[in-house]
């Protein structure tokens, strides 16, 4: 699996992400944000970080970038395409999925392990979880705060596109478990196509027991096979 | 000598001039017989910056010649951006601390922003990646508006800086203390990991190369910062501060990717941070540390505002900037790297040989000194130092007196939990990305050390800071040798070997023979704690003149120190495993309350002799401990601090609260309840291991000579929490405990008055 | 070509929760400011730039907007010429 | 009384480094827009009040940029009535 890393300056998840497709059997490749084309590539990965210094709008100046013409295309043709936390704010930012993220209600940075409902779990990025599973991983995020008009909520929610959702201690979404404001408890979402998916949470921050979880491996190992199984198609 | 021109519009050189340059008529003579004529006004200012306390150590630096600086594995000690030691497997560890407070009591984020941003900045120009960063903080009474305004700013900016660049945060310290109500106290610490071959100096080696400035365009910002943060703060410093240094982190972050792919290009030769006293500073030390001289054309340096002179572009201190040595002829491939970086290089002078730190503008001389008057040549003093009577008095006041409130020792120990001292930090780490690279072992609030684990090997580092300056208010060299041995004992408690120091000498102003007194018992209390642990000092800083409307803050010698966990199967953390789990204490419970947080919580009280600290015994029970971990003995360990015994198990108990337990400890000490429950003796630290293990802890503290003894046992949390002494047993739930541990500084952030 | 000044404002659309305004309002209310109805919060961005005339700059501006400078799901923006420079207390 | 709706400017001062206007500068320059000498960014309040008069709602206002609103280490404000709502595109 040839997985394009895209580098913006101020990305800073970048290496990390390299390390985690590495551990589940991929194989990453850093794009610069001024290349223009992917090449060949089977998924694009938008890594977390502070591109442009998160300065005007978390992932605003970066969605501009040569690159993403090239990754809006490749999303275009079907091709799977993960942003998360800045690579989210980049997603949104770039049209590619709808809605926006705002700063955090708290006003305050935000990085702590928070647990996760798996909305939708079939998906390709998700067809390994099973639907009862809830997932720890870290946020670290100051603009996390999923917003999006009610109209496009609704059909985020009817659609099943909603992909992940903070929870509770008791297992159920509540104000005071949601850290950052965000509609709906929304943690990460995908398009209609079910090609795009954006997260604020860091899955590759979640791979290895002595990092204290690895509930983060099977996003990653869902997408490996789903690659080599249409690779054999 | 050439000799410079005076510029036009240079004012008259006069005494007051002269003195208002933090000069003084000795050391003017000085500078006088240094350049055998009359220094220009350019050349004032950049004597002025050069030998001011900050880049100086006039005040400082014979004393500090007193501390241990050599072991086999250290490869550079004081004297460069940062200190290096041999970790093994062809690695090095980076790693140095600095203070921002006089900026930080300006204008806290930005303050505390810069101030994270120097600091990595002296880390990657060693050409080691930075890996972690730690904070140590100081502020009055959060029961303040100003002070709350300046702890959520400071706490913004710790966190901004290091979040955007992406550096984890691991550990770090905070106390609130009326001792520090007008002068925050702001160090920041950060570690670096390299391939040994990599080392890059600060030197300007080779004659003819190209002195060329990389990042920021230079401003009026911070000029005279220096000598700024050589001064006592007082109503003036709003009007009469430079303006404020303004950090992008985002540039910083390009700056360390294209640095540490200059440094491994070959093109260049050496490399600095243009930090305190901007160009000036870094142009000089380098010239000075090679022993060549260095010419800048001031025309050539970028700046970001019109009309600036010589003066103000050479004390300027524009963040983001920093002065490359390019080898002749590489000037394109070194701005090529740059500019994938977006970054621009500028060309600004070049390496002479005739040691001379010499500025031309418009092809005529500006300034011309030798580089090593600058450096070397900083005038250094010994000043007479004498203990305040006040504070002998205090620390001599019989505390035997003492009884409890009647509202019961329960009250008194949920008041400890819910003090800002003891209470959780979560309030202030979860601002802190602690998990970015992944690597993170242990972060914040999850152990005395914080624990970054190495890719390339099985191996560790733990890194802590420490210093409790009470101690050292109430008995300066006793309260030294606390922060040290409190420093290895938290690195050992993850299961690190102690292995150097760095330090941030945070005092007041070093003139008045009372706080010379606390500088000096404190350094020779550092340095024969750190002789003993065989941790030596590579490198530091001195931060002088914290002081208010005259009004010192507490002396905070503060030690960072890292240490090796050699393997990492062995990482020990301060939370109890299971219910049954025997619970152990190592070394001796004491009657001692000087300076303890139960004083200052009951009593509003700062006063006693501080707990001594047996420096041999303290060495032992360290021994002892690491042996037991490396036998796989325990479960887990935690060094007793403020709130003593009764605090520390509440933290082991609940401080994980995701898998929270009980205890049910009963000690038989001869001792009131109050110093046997919170009292702070030294050299303690509490362990649980298996059922029926103890013995084999036992004997391993036998055998290294260490006391030791079985206190009781962990429990289910809905069991409780006991802690029995001979006459008095104090009781309380788990859930009111956490409660009041965990809300504690979020109650007083909440509250609302005028800032 | 002449060198114009713009301000844009760029502020959150109407009925959008507005946290920093909030915050700003009870931050003020505790200072016994307390006849405040509403505090909402934008950007203003100053930006000097050279152009045909001044209805030319507000068309760049205008696109700039639009294509980068705010985003049409949260913020609202507006264009106006420069008058000039601020002044402090 | 009456229902006073002012707007406050908060600027940082001249001279000092504005990363966000650079970032956002070149963020312009690489979507084309070449002809772009400064951008610099502040923040927008827009209050609404109730006071006595205008001259009294801007003397509030001035207290409260002083004691809370503008930092005076390192920003300007300038406050004016709020003419009418923004609009967008
Ligand atoms: N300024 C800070 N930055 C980061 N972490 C901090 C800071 N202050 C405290 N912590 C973390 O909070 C935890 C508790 O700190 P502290 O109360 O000083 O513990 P101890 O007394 O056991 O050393 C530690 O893990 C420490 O690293
Ligand atoms: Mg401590």
């Amino acid at each position: 699996m040839k997985v394009a890393i895209i580098t913006f300056p101020g990305s800073n998840c970048d290496y990390d992400l390299y390390k985690c497709v590495q551990l589940v059997g991929g194989n990453p490749e850093f794009l610069w944000h001024r290349d223009s084309s992917l090449g060949k590539v089977d998924a694009v990965m938008l890594p977390g970080g502070f591109s442009y210094g998160d300065y005007l709008r978390a992932g605003a100046i970066a969605a501009m970038s040569p690159i993403m013409a090239a990754v809006k295309e490749f999303a275009d043709h079907g091709g799977p395409v993960l942003g998360i936390c800045n690579g989210f704010q980049v997603l949104c930012e770039a049209n590619l999925l709808p809605g926006a993220l705002l700063p955090n209600t708290s006003l305050l940075f935000a990085s702590k392990e928070v647990t996760l409902s798996v909305e939708n779990n079939s998906t390709i990025f998700t067809d390994l979880y099973e639907s009862d599973r809830s997932l720890r991983m870290p946020i670290a995020h100051a603009e996390g705060n999923y917003y999006a008009d009610e109209e496009t909520l609704e059909r985020l929610e009817e659609d099943g596109r909603v992909m992940f959702r903070y929870l509770g201690p008791q297992g159920k979404p509540t104000n005071e478990s949601n850290p950052n404001g965000s509609a709906n408890h929304i943690a990460g979402i995908i398009n209609t196509k079910g090609n795009v998916m954006g997260m604020m949470p860091h899955p590759e921050r979640a791979v290895e027991t002595i990092l204290g979880s690895v509930d983060g491996l099977d996003l990653f190992k869902s997408l490996l096979n789903h690659i080599s199984a249409s690779k054999r198609v | 000598m050439s000799s410079p021109q005076s510029r036009p519009g240079d004012p008259q050189i006069t005494p007051e001039l002269v003195s208002e340059h933090g000069l003084s008529p000795s050391e003017y003579q000085k500078i006088q017989g240094i350049l055998e004529r009359e220094p220009s006004y350019t050349e004032l200012g950049v004597f002025s910056a050069m030998w001011s306390e900050h880049c100086g150590y006039k005040n400082s630096k014979r004393m500090l010649k007193l501390l241990p600086t050599k072991a086999p594995w250290v490869i550079q000690g004081p004297g460069e951006n940062a200190g290096v030691i041999d970790i093994g497997d062809d690695l090095a560890l980076v790693f140095k601390i600095e203070s921002h407070n006089h900026p930080s009591a300006v204008e806290p984020y930005q303050g505390a922003a810069t101030g994270v941003g120097g600091i990595l900045r002296d880390i990657f120009t060693m050409g080691a990646r930075p890996i972690a960063v730690l904070d140590s903080l100081r502020f009055g009474d959060l029961n303040s508006g100003r002070v709350r305004y300046l702890f959520s700013g400071v706490v913004q900016g710790v966190g901004d800086y290091g979040n955007c660049v992406g550096i984890p945060n691991i550990g770090g310290e905070v106390y609130f203390d009326k001792g520090y109500e007008g002068n925050p106290i702001v160090n920041a610490m950060c570690l670096g990991l390299m391939k040994k071959d990599s080392l890059i100096k600060g030197e300007a080696e080779g004659v003819g190369n190209l002195l060329v400035a990389v990042g920021t365009a230079t401003g009026r910002d911070g000029i005279h910062g220096a000598t700024f943060a050589s001064e006592e703060l007082n109503e003036d410093s709003q009007s009469s501060r430079p303006q404020v240094q303004v950090g992008d982190p985002f540039t910083e972050k390009l700056l360390l990717e294209a640095s540490l792919e200059l440094i491994h290009s070959g093109y260049i030769t050496g490399i600095q941070d243009m930090g305190a006293a901007g160009i000036t500073s870094s142009a000089a030390e380098m010239g000075g540390r090679s022993g060549n001289g260095v010419e800048i054309n001031i025309d050539w340096v970028p700046v970001r505002e019109p009309n600036m002179t010589p003066y103000e572009i050479l004390l300027s201190e524009s963040q983001e900037r920093m002065l490359v040595v390019v080898k002749t002829g590489h000037l394109k491939e070194v701005q090529a790297i740059l500019n994938k970086w977006e970054l621009e290089a500028d060309e600004i002078g070049c390496v002479t040989n005739d040691g001379l730190f010499r500025v031309t503008e418009e092809n005529k001389t500006v300034a011309a000194i030798p580089c090593l008057a600058l450096t070397e040549g900083c005038p250094t003093y010994e000043r007479e130092g004498k203990e305040s009577p006040e504070i002998k008095s205090l620390r001599s006041k019989d505390l035997s007196h003492l009884k409890i409130k009647s509202s019961g020792y329960e009250n008194i120990f949920l008041d400890l939990l819910g003090s800002a001292n003891i209470g959780s930090k979560r309030w202030l780490y979860n601002q802190y990305d602690t998990t970015v690279r992944t690597n993170t072992v242990i972060a914040p609030g999850e152990a005395d050390a914080g624990v970054i684990r190495l890719r390339e090997s099985n191996k560790a580092i733990a890194a802590t800071t420490d210093c409790n300056g009470r101690y050292v208010y109430l008995n300066p060299r006793m309260g030294a040798k606390a922060a040290v041995a409190e420093a290895a004992r938290n690195l050992v408690c993850v299961g690190a070997l102690p292995m150097a120091v760095t330090n941030n000498l945070n005092f007041g102003n070093p003139l008045k023979s009372e706080i010379y007194y606390q500088f000096r018992e404190a350094v020779l209390g550092m340095s024969e704690a750190c002789k003993l642990f065989e941790t030596p000092v590579t490198g530091g800083n001195v931060s002088f003149y914290n002081e208010t409307s005259s009004t010192p803050i507490y002396p905070t010698p503060v030690i960072g120190m890292v240490g090796i966990i050699d393997d990492i199967k062995h990482l020990t953390r301060p939370f109890f495993q299971e219910s049954g789990d025997e619970i152990l204490l190592l070394g001796n419970n004491t009657d001692e309350l000087g300076g303890s947080e139960y004083l200052y919580v009951s009593e509003d009280l700062v006063a006693g002799e501080p707990p001594i600290v047996d420096l041999l015994a303290e060495r032992q029970l360290q021994h002892s401990v690491l042996s037991m971990i490396s036998k796989g003995l325990l479960q887990s360990a935690h060094d007793l601090s403020e709130g003593g015994l009764a605090c520390a198990l509440a933290e082991s108990a609940f401080g994980n609260e995701t898998n929270p337990f009980g205890v049910d400890v009963v000690l038989q000490d001869r001792l009131e309840p109050i110093p046997l429950f919170f009292g702070e003796a030294q050299g303690r630290i509490i362990v649980s291991c298996k059922k029926h293990s103890g013995n084999q802890v036992l004997q391993t503290a036998k055998n290294h000579g260490v006391p030791c003894r079985l206190i009781g046992e962990v429990v289910p949390a809905s069991s409780g929490f006991r802690i029995a002494g001979r006459t008095v047993s104090v009781e309380l739930d788990i859930e009111t405990m956490s409660d009041r541990f965990f809300n504690a500084i979020p109650d007083l952030m909440n509250q609302k008055n005028d800032p | 070509m002449s060198r114009i000044r713009l301000e844009i404002r760029i502020v959150p659309r109407p009925g959008l929760l507005d946290p920093e305004g909030k915050a700003i309002q009870s931050g003020l209310q505790s200072l016994n400011y307390t006849d405040i109805h509403e505090v909402r919060v934008g950007k203003i961005l100053l930006i000097e730039l050279d152009a045909d005339s001044t209805q030319d700059a507000i068309n760049q501006a205008t696109s700039m907007c639009q294509r980068l400078l705010a985003n049409p799901v949260t913020e609202d923006f507006l264009i106006k010429l420069h008058e000039d420079s601020e002044n402090s207390e």
